[in-house]
């Protein structure tokens, strides 16, 4: 059963590969997306979302002479397949009318899903390893499909980089254990085992973009398709949190380096590398002008709180960063659609380019809005209750330096939301030719928003979505009904929070009922008294350097950032490799003399 | 069902009268300025009459429905918010969330105002949102290390429960909490948008900066909530750091109307406190007062914090 | 629905919160910073100064309008919400007065925009200014201060006007 | 059966000698060749999976006289990939008759050095592939390809020379030529005489093996050469004597010989990958980077007395790279992957290299940090991770080049088959097991 949904995907992305028509590709890669999620959902009646069951197995061992491949589906990898499976099916729904010509994204794509697959079923290392190399290459070459330079070079390196760690850890942790699965593996806390966790997480947040290995990220994601984006952003960076996951609690891998350093030093660190990539990511983001590099950042800023959540590691904090992981494989992938569904349309990348697209693609600026409250975390979606954890381990736990930064990181994301908003959507009306984006893009944009609005009025489904993942590894769930959270510091009640805000909207809604309005174009504004038309020519769109004041405050501290360190070394290895090409002179008596000298020195080294 | 029914009446009560408590204060404020500045000044309740000269005006001009998201969303939140802060020591939703929760609703009315003011398609409003969301930057690192002290020392993260716990003492007996009320109440300033904090509003600059579209019932709705930021943001302050103005602990009728004056005459004294700051100081510029509040103010809050951490830890 | 039909509340409010925009372009700025101030202190009145049109209830013409300025003039009337009042200030915008054979100086502000009182002198003292705010409050207490009806009522004439002023129109224009 | 490994040995160079008689149909008729002998190599495979290893002696002389061949499993597979990249190769070749007579000497030496179980015979097979090579190297008639042959052929007769020197040591002191004599009788040799004799027979061999400081000819020769010809050179001669290197690790089975080459690996590893770094020429960066995985190939064999990934690791680093490398070179006679195949040929190939499923190289790397971690040598996994990333960043850059230009190479299509062939390994990793067989010595 479970080989035929690996077949069944396999093949249509072998046929999807000479499909030269993009709408019948995309038709047949959004069946095949659903496979996966149909198996999601038959294995929710043992995880916790009980739909229906057509009784698929749970566990396979295929053996592929000489070399045993092990799959099982545990609660975990449940959990994180709820959320990255159901991404896929609206995106592919999206690029039905994002690809006219099949360009090669759906084959890899699927391929793709087939490796996400492969990762989350796998219960030993070479498995787990064999499928995550399997997506590195085909994200790889969906990268590559975006013909940009930076772009490629980073990914690539930066993907063999992880897939080198990952696989120095499991080499170690062979050596030790003599066993590859999960099951048998037994950590003991000796430095070997220490190091190959902490090579294994380093490796992973490669893929999960956190803050010192980041650096590819604004590349890719500025340069590749955007329905691949979207699932780079939402989908794949969780894979990487999956693999943190397993290292650290899974395989107790957090009391490990907690034994071995008797102090929680090394989750602290965690913590704190991911609170600081929430706050550099967000201040780097909202100087951005490139929409696209934008969102890369402010990902790259979100993904870091379910670091920190991780680091923690508390029950309240790691379902925190579970649900927080949840939302942003959402909001994100709707943000970098409706990028995408705008540029579909006017063509251009640039904020301070755009501007009042919101008043021609009304639909779109409405999916977005209500992600971007999920990324500001206010409280109208389920962005919130995800931070809220956050906050509330984090100052049960006393971080003092950990708490500020996420919060004032959280305050900054306010500010690179309106910069998408107003530059984006709203302010001058500069685009009077297009119009609303396919309805296949907005239904995918709108599908995806859903589950943000449920979670707000339920997030106590999303607790016990994952409670079997965090009882497994041995940690307590919060106390929890269906609208109500409690920690032991407070409780907050989505269902107040709802109709309170109902019961407040009557005198608002009042005014504006009872008051009549007449609606006038936005060209009747106050420009000291010079009319519009004067200004025609002058872009009354004041989205160029927004943030410039604070820019110039923080930009000399910011400069020197990890990626121009990645540059220096770059550069630095260039000038070795120049001095290592003198030694091929060129000159045949020289290498003559090499030889001969080769010759003396291991005589030499040999004999004496 | 009864109570609940007596609750909800409560609650609808208690929110009306801090709505008509904020207007009144508007008036306050601009005598108070009016008087140091030697002037007669409006008189008392004439915030009252500039909200409904907006609301009965005539013509009412809109720019689409993202402008008239502005009028629903910056009434709703700011009512939202004060449902869920205790005010004289009535939890009206104060059990249901927690101090992140009222921070994250504060931010409901602001972003609806910024998404009014960015689809009047006025550049000065733009810029004017820009200048107010740097100083929501600004003012927010200080603040929410001073509320990150408060909930580490009482280890709750509820307002309903820190203005319970202060009922022996107010927190701001505390020594570390003195500096920390001190940064707290500059944060107030710009919170409030007062001297030396105004820029965002700069009327001779940007034209009033985001409001410069706003006018009618869209102006009033927005003169409401500024109402309204004022007693959310005083009874933030006094719940945080002079416990919600509790006095009295018996669940008597008098016990209700007396903690609902202290309350009253605490956040006039504090809100008096930053119009006479605003009153007697000129504007900083957005970058000065962005590194006023993250050099200077933020390094004092931390000092309160690590010195509220050492007396927690020992 | 007509202006008499208001009631009383929005007529109490409207008179006591009277907020002005003052379009300086002539002299009579200076005149205004005392109304303001500590001396004057208009806002005893509950008015004070607007920073937009939106905003404002009444338009102050301070001092003479060239056809430029009243190109700019009347933007900004139309963009205010009734009610909306329109004060002019010094003699200019009655007659001309010291411009009055000026070839560029508009003189009879009334022509194009619906003045509801006049401030006279050259310049007007802050008394006459105080004086001239009050007896707005009067008229609209009595519900006659119905230049914006007018203007609404006259539009195409305001309008010819306008435009004869600004050169678009030919045609005789009586005072200029 | 009447399967005799000789035959393959025999064949091509007899009919090499037939080309200049037939000079209409040499072509066909060397490609028939060519296919005759993978077939028999197939068989020859075959036959040692059932049957074990396989020692032959030729004319009846029994050793250490006559002639004496000595097949494992690894040495048949290396045969096999030798033959049938080869007869890939040969689709693309435009050249004449003479072309042809060189080419099957080429493929006939290199498969005897992988077959033969004498050291003599094995030099012989030495100086016939070298020969051929420096004439085919020299083939296209221009400056650069003289210039390559020259140095290739200079430094080559150093290293025969040398070779021959160190053979001459050994026969003084044991009198036997035979492999397996020598690896028996070693200890009972000088200690002086026997050091003395590695290390003539190793800088022989690692000059035609492309080690550090002996491998001069290489950018040259390879830039010179027809794109095909340098794609022969990757697969045929550089590969069969990193295996006689291997062998000669055997013989000489002390610690300090396997010390030795671990070193050699690595110097040779990171002064290939540094220098393929920057290298602007795809040809060049090309040859760097293969003097770079012939690093690796020794680092996997110098662990073959530890553990027993090292000779999986070698093999499949082996495949992987004969397979794409070659691939790599047939395409960069043009820079751009104009059509469909080329742009497969291109991805496979440098995924193969960086080592990525479903591709030959994963497996490699795999195997490789397995063996280094049970050893824990921890030095030489960071080595590893250093040059993987460097390799990494260099193949990106080539990619993206090949993106911008248009034109497609000719050679596309074989291209595309060879790397199918690393595929083909990668996903069936039962080799691993076929391989597995040590070698026996």
């Amino acid at each position: 059963m479970l080989e035929l949904i690996f077949t069944a995907l396999l093949v249509a992305s072998f046929v999807t590969l000479f499909v030269k028509n993009g709408r019948v590709a995309a038709v047949i890669s959004l069946i095949a997306s659903l496979l996966p999620v149909a198996a999601i959902i038959d294995w929710g009646n043992e995880f916790g979302l009980k739909i229906f069951s057509f009784g698929l197995e749970k566990s396979m061992d295929f053996s592929i002479a000489g070399i045993t491949m092990h799959f099982s589906v545990t609660a975990l990898a449940w959990f994180f397949g709820v959320m990255i499976f159901f991404l896929i099916p609206p995106i592919m729904l999206f690029s039905y009318s994002f690809f006219e010509k099949n360009r090669g994204f759906f084959p890899f794509m699927l391929f793709l899903i087939t490796a996400v697959f492969g990762i989350l079923l796998a219960s030993d290392f070479l498995t787990l390893f064999f499928f995550w190399e399997l997506m590195a290459a085909s994200s790889f070459i969906l990268v590559y499909m975006g013909r940009d330079r930076k772009a490629i070079i980073s990914y690539l390196s930066f993907s063999v980089l992880s897939a080198v760690l990952i696989l120095t850890g499991i080499a170690l942790i062979y050596s030790q254990n003599g066993t590859l699965l999960f099951s048998n593996v037994a950590f003991s806390a000796d430095e070997v085992t220490v190091s190959a966790i902490i090579l294994m997480i380093a490796g992973f947040a490669v893929k999960s973009a956190l803050m010192p290995l980041h650096a590819w990220a604004p590349f890719v994601y500025s340069k590749a398709d955007e329905p691949f984006v979207a699932f780079l952003s939402g989908g794949l960076s969780k894979m990487g949190y999956y693999g943190m996951f397993l290292m650290l609690f899974a395989l107790p891998g957090a009391k490990i380096l907690q034994q071995y350093f008797d102090s929680t030093v090394a989750t602290y660190i965690l913590a704190l590398i991911g609170a600081i990539s929430a706050f550099i990511g967000t201040l780097l983001a909202f100087m951005e002008d490139d929409l696209r590099k934008l969102l890369a950042y402010s990902s790259i800023a979100q993904l870091g709180y379910i670091a920190v959540g991780f680091g923690i590691g508390s029950s309240l904090a790691i379902t925190g960063a579970l649900f927080q992981a949840f939302n942003h494989a959402f909001f994100k992938s709707v943000l970098f659609l409706a990028a995408g569904a705008v540029a579909y349309r006017t063509g251009k990348w640039k904020i301070s380019e755009l501007g009042g697209v919101a008043y021609k693609m009304p639909f779109t600026f409405m999916a977005a809005l209500f992600s971007i409250f999920a990324l500001a975390a206010i409280p109208i979606t389920s962005g919130f209750a995800a931070k809220w954890l956050l906050y509330e381990a984090a100052v049960s736990n006393k971080y003092i330096f950990i708490t500020p930064i996420m919060l004032i990181a959280s305050v900054g994301a306010f500010l690179y939301s309106f910069r998408i908003l107003y530059g984006v959507f709203l302010g001058e009306n500069r685009h009077d030719d297009i119009k609303e984006a396919p309805l296949p893009m907005v239904a995918g944009m709108f599908l995806l928003v859903m589950p943000l609005i449920i979670f707000l009025i339920f997030p106590g489904y999303m607790l016990d979505m994952m409670h079997s993942a965090l009882v497994n590894a041995g940690i307590g769930t919060v106390s929890h009904t269906n609208y109500v959270i409690s920690t032991g510091m407070a409780s907050y009640n989505t269902i107040a929070v709802v109709v309170g805000m109902m019961i407040a909207m009557i005198p608002a809604f009042l005014i504006y009922v009872l008051r009549k309005h007449r609606n006038i174009d936005f060209k009747d504004n106050f420009l000291a008294g010079e009319p519009y038309e004067i200004y025609g020519h002058i872009s009354m769109h004041a989205a160029n350097n927004f943030y410039k004041p604070i820019e110039d405050v923080l930009m000399p501290y910011l400069r020197k950032g990890a990626t121009s360190f990645y540059m220096a070394l770059y550069n630095a290895m260039g000038r070795v490799s120049k001095t290592v090409r003198r030694i091929y002179t060129g000159l045949s008596q020289d290498y003559a003399i090499y030889v001969a000298v080769f010759l003396l020195i291991i005589m030499g080294w040999l004999i004496w | 069902m009864v109570d609940f029914l007596i609750k909800i009446a409560v609650i609808a009560l208690y929110t009306t009268i801090a709505m008509l408590v904020g207007i009144l204060f508007m008036g306050i404020g601009r005598k108070i300025v009016a008087r140091v500045h030697n002037r007669v000044g409006p008189p008392v309740y004439q915030g009252f009459i500039d909200i409904a000269k907006l609301l009965t005006k005539k013509t009412n001009i809109s720019h689409g429905w993202i402008y008239d998201l502005a009028l629903l969303f910056s009434l709703t939140g700011i009512i939202l918010t004060i449902l869920f802060l205790p005010i004289g020591g009535v939890k009206l939703l104060g059990t249901e969330g927690d101090a992140f929760l009222v921070l994250y609703l504060l931010a409901i009315p602001a972003l609806g105002f910024a998404l009014g003011a960015g689809a009047s398609g006025n550049p000065n409003a733009a810029i004017g949102v820009m200048r107010a969301l740097v100083m929501m930057l600004s003012y927010e690192l200080p603040f929410v290390i001073t509320m990150i002290a408060l909930m580490i020392y009482y280890d709750t993260s509820s307002i309903a429960q820190i203005v319970e716990l202060q009922r022996a003492r107010w927190a701001i007996m505390i020594p570390p909490f003195m500096l920390a009320a001190a940064v707290a109440d500059m944060a107030l300033q710009g919170m409030l948008m007062e001297a030396p904090f105004d820029i965002p509003t700069a009327p001779h600059e940007i034209a009033s900066g985001p409001m410069a579209e706003f006018g009618g019932k869209h102006l009033g709705s927005l003169m409401l909530y500024k109402a309204g930021t004022i007693v959310a943001y005083t009874t933030l302050f006094v719940d945080l750091f002079l416990g919600g103005g509790v006095v009295m602990h018996d669940g008597s009728i008098l016990s209700y109307i007396v903690n609902f004056a202290v309350w009253f005459l605490l956040i006039l004294l504090i809100f008096t406190l930053s119009l006479l700051i605003n009153a007697s100081f000129p504007r900083f510029r957005i970058e000065q007062a962005f590194k006023f509040y993250w050099k200077y103010e933020a390094l004092l809050a931390f000092i309160s914090l690590i010195w509220v951490y050492l007396m927690v830890i020992s | 629905m007509r202006y008499e039909e208001w009631n009383k509340i929005s007529r109490i409010a409207s008179r006591k919160s009277l907020w002005m925009l003052h379009f300086c372009t002539g002299c009579g700025a200076v005149e205004l910073p005392p109304v303001m101030t500590s001396r004057y202190d208009m806002e005893r009145f509950g008015m004070g100064p607007m920073a937009t049109p939106r905003q404002a209830d009444v338009l102050l013409i301070t001092g003479y309008l060239t056809v430029k300025t009243l190109k700019r003039v009347v933007n900004v009337y139309e963009q205010m919400q009734s009610p909306k009042y329109v004060i002019s200030f010094g003699s200019c915008p009655i007659n001309g007065g010291m411009y009055w054979d000026s070839y560029n100086t508009v003189k009879r502000l009334d022509r194009y925009l619906p003045v509801d009182v006049y401030v006279g002198g050259c310049m007007p003292r802050p008394e006459g200014v105080m004086n001239a705010f009050l007896e707005l409050m009067k008229l609209i207490d009595e519900g006659k201060a119905r230049g914006w009806e007018k203007y609404q009522k006259y539009y195409e004439q305001y309008k010819r006007n306008q435009k004869m002023a600004f050169g678009f129109e030919r045609g005789k224009n009586e005072g200029d | 059966m009447v399967m005799h490994p000789v035959l393959m040995i025999a064949i091509p160079l007899l009919s090499a000698f037939i080309m200049p008689l037939i000079k209409k149909a040499h072509r066909y008729f060397a490609f028939s060749i060519l296919l005759l002998n993978t077939a028999l190599s197939i068989l020859l495979f075959a036959k040692v999976y059932n049957e074990g290893a396989l020692y032959e002696t030729i004319a009846g002389f029994s050793p250490p006289v006559g002639i004496y061949l000595a097949v494992d499993n690894l040495s048949a597979l290396l045969a096999f990939l030798i033959n049938i990249f080869a007869t890939i190769n040969f689709l693309t070749s435009r050249q004449d008759f003479r072309f042809s007579m060189l080419y099957l000497l080429g493929v006939a030496g290199a498969t005897g050095i992988v077959l033969t179980g004498d050291i003599f015979n094995m030099f012989v097979f030495f100086e016939i592939t070298a020969v051929a090579s420096y004439a085919l190297v020299a083939s296209k008639k221009d400056r650069k390809a003289t210039e390559g042959a020259i140095k290739y052929m200079i430094l080559g007769s150093v290293g025969s020379v040398f070779m021959l020197v160190g053979i001459a040591i050994i026969y003084s002191q044991l009198k036997s030529l035979n492999l397996y004599d020598i690896a028996a009788r070693i200890s009972s040799m000088d200690p002086k005489m026997m050091w003395l004799s590695f290390s003539f027979l190793l800088t022989g061999i690692g000059v035609e093996a492309e080690l550090f400081p002996l491998n001069g000819w290489v950018p040259d020769a390879y830039e010179g050469a027809e794109s095909n010809i340098s794609s022969f050179l990757s697969f045929g001669p550089s590969k069969a004597s990193i295996y006689a290197i291997a062998r000669l690790l055997i013989i000489f089975s002390m610690s300090r010989t396997y010390e030795l080459a671990l070193y050699l690996g690595i110097v040779t590893l990171l002064v290939g990958e540094l220098a393929a770094f920057t290298q602007k020429n795809t040809k060049r960066m090309l040859a760097y980077s293969s003097i770079g995985q012939m690093g690796l190939i020794l680092i996997a064999f110098s662990l073959m007395d530890k553990t027993s990934y090292a000779i999986p690791a070698a093999f499949f680093i082996i495949v992987s790279h004969a397979s794409a490398k070659s691939a790599l070179f047939l395409l960069s006679d043009k820079d751009g992957f104009g059509d469909m195949s080329s742009k497969y040929a291109g991805l496979a190939g440098v995924l193969s290299l960086i080592g990525m499923p479903p591709l030959a190289g994963f497996w490699g790397k795999w195997y490789l940090l397995m063996g280094v971690a049970d050893e824990k040598i921890w030095a030489v996994a960071a080595i590893i991770i250093f040059s993987a990333v460097i390799e990494a960043i260099y193949f990106a850059r080539y990619l993206y080049k090949n993106m911008e230009g248009k034109e497609s190479s000719r050679n596309s299509i074989p291209a595309a088959v060879m790397v199918s062939i690393s595929i083909v390994m990668g996903i069936l990793p039962i080799l691993y097991n076929m391989a597995g067989g040590v070698l026996n010595a």
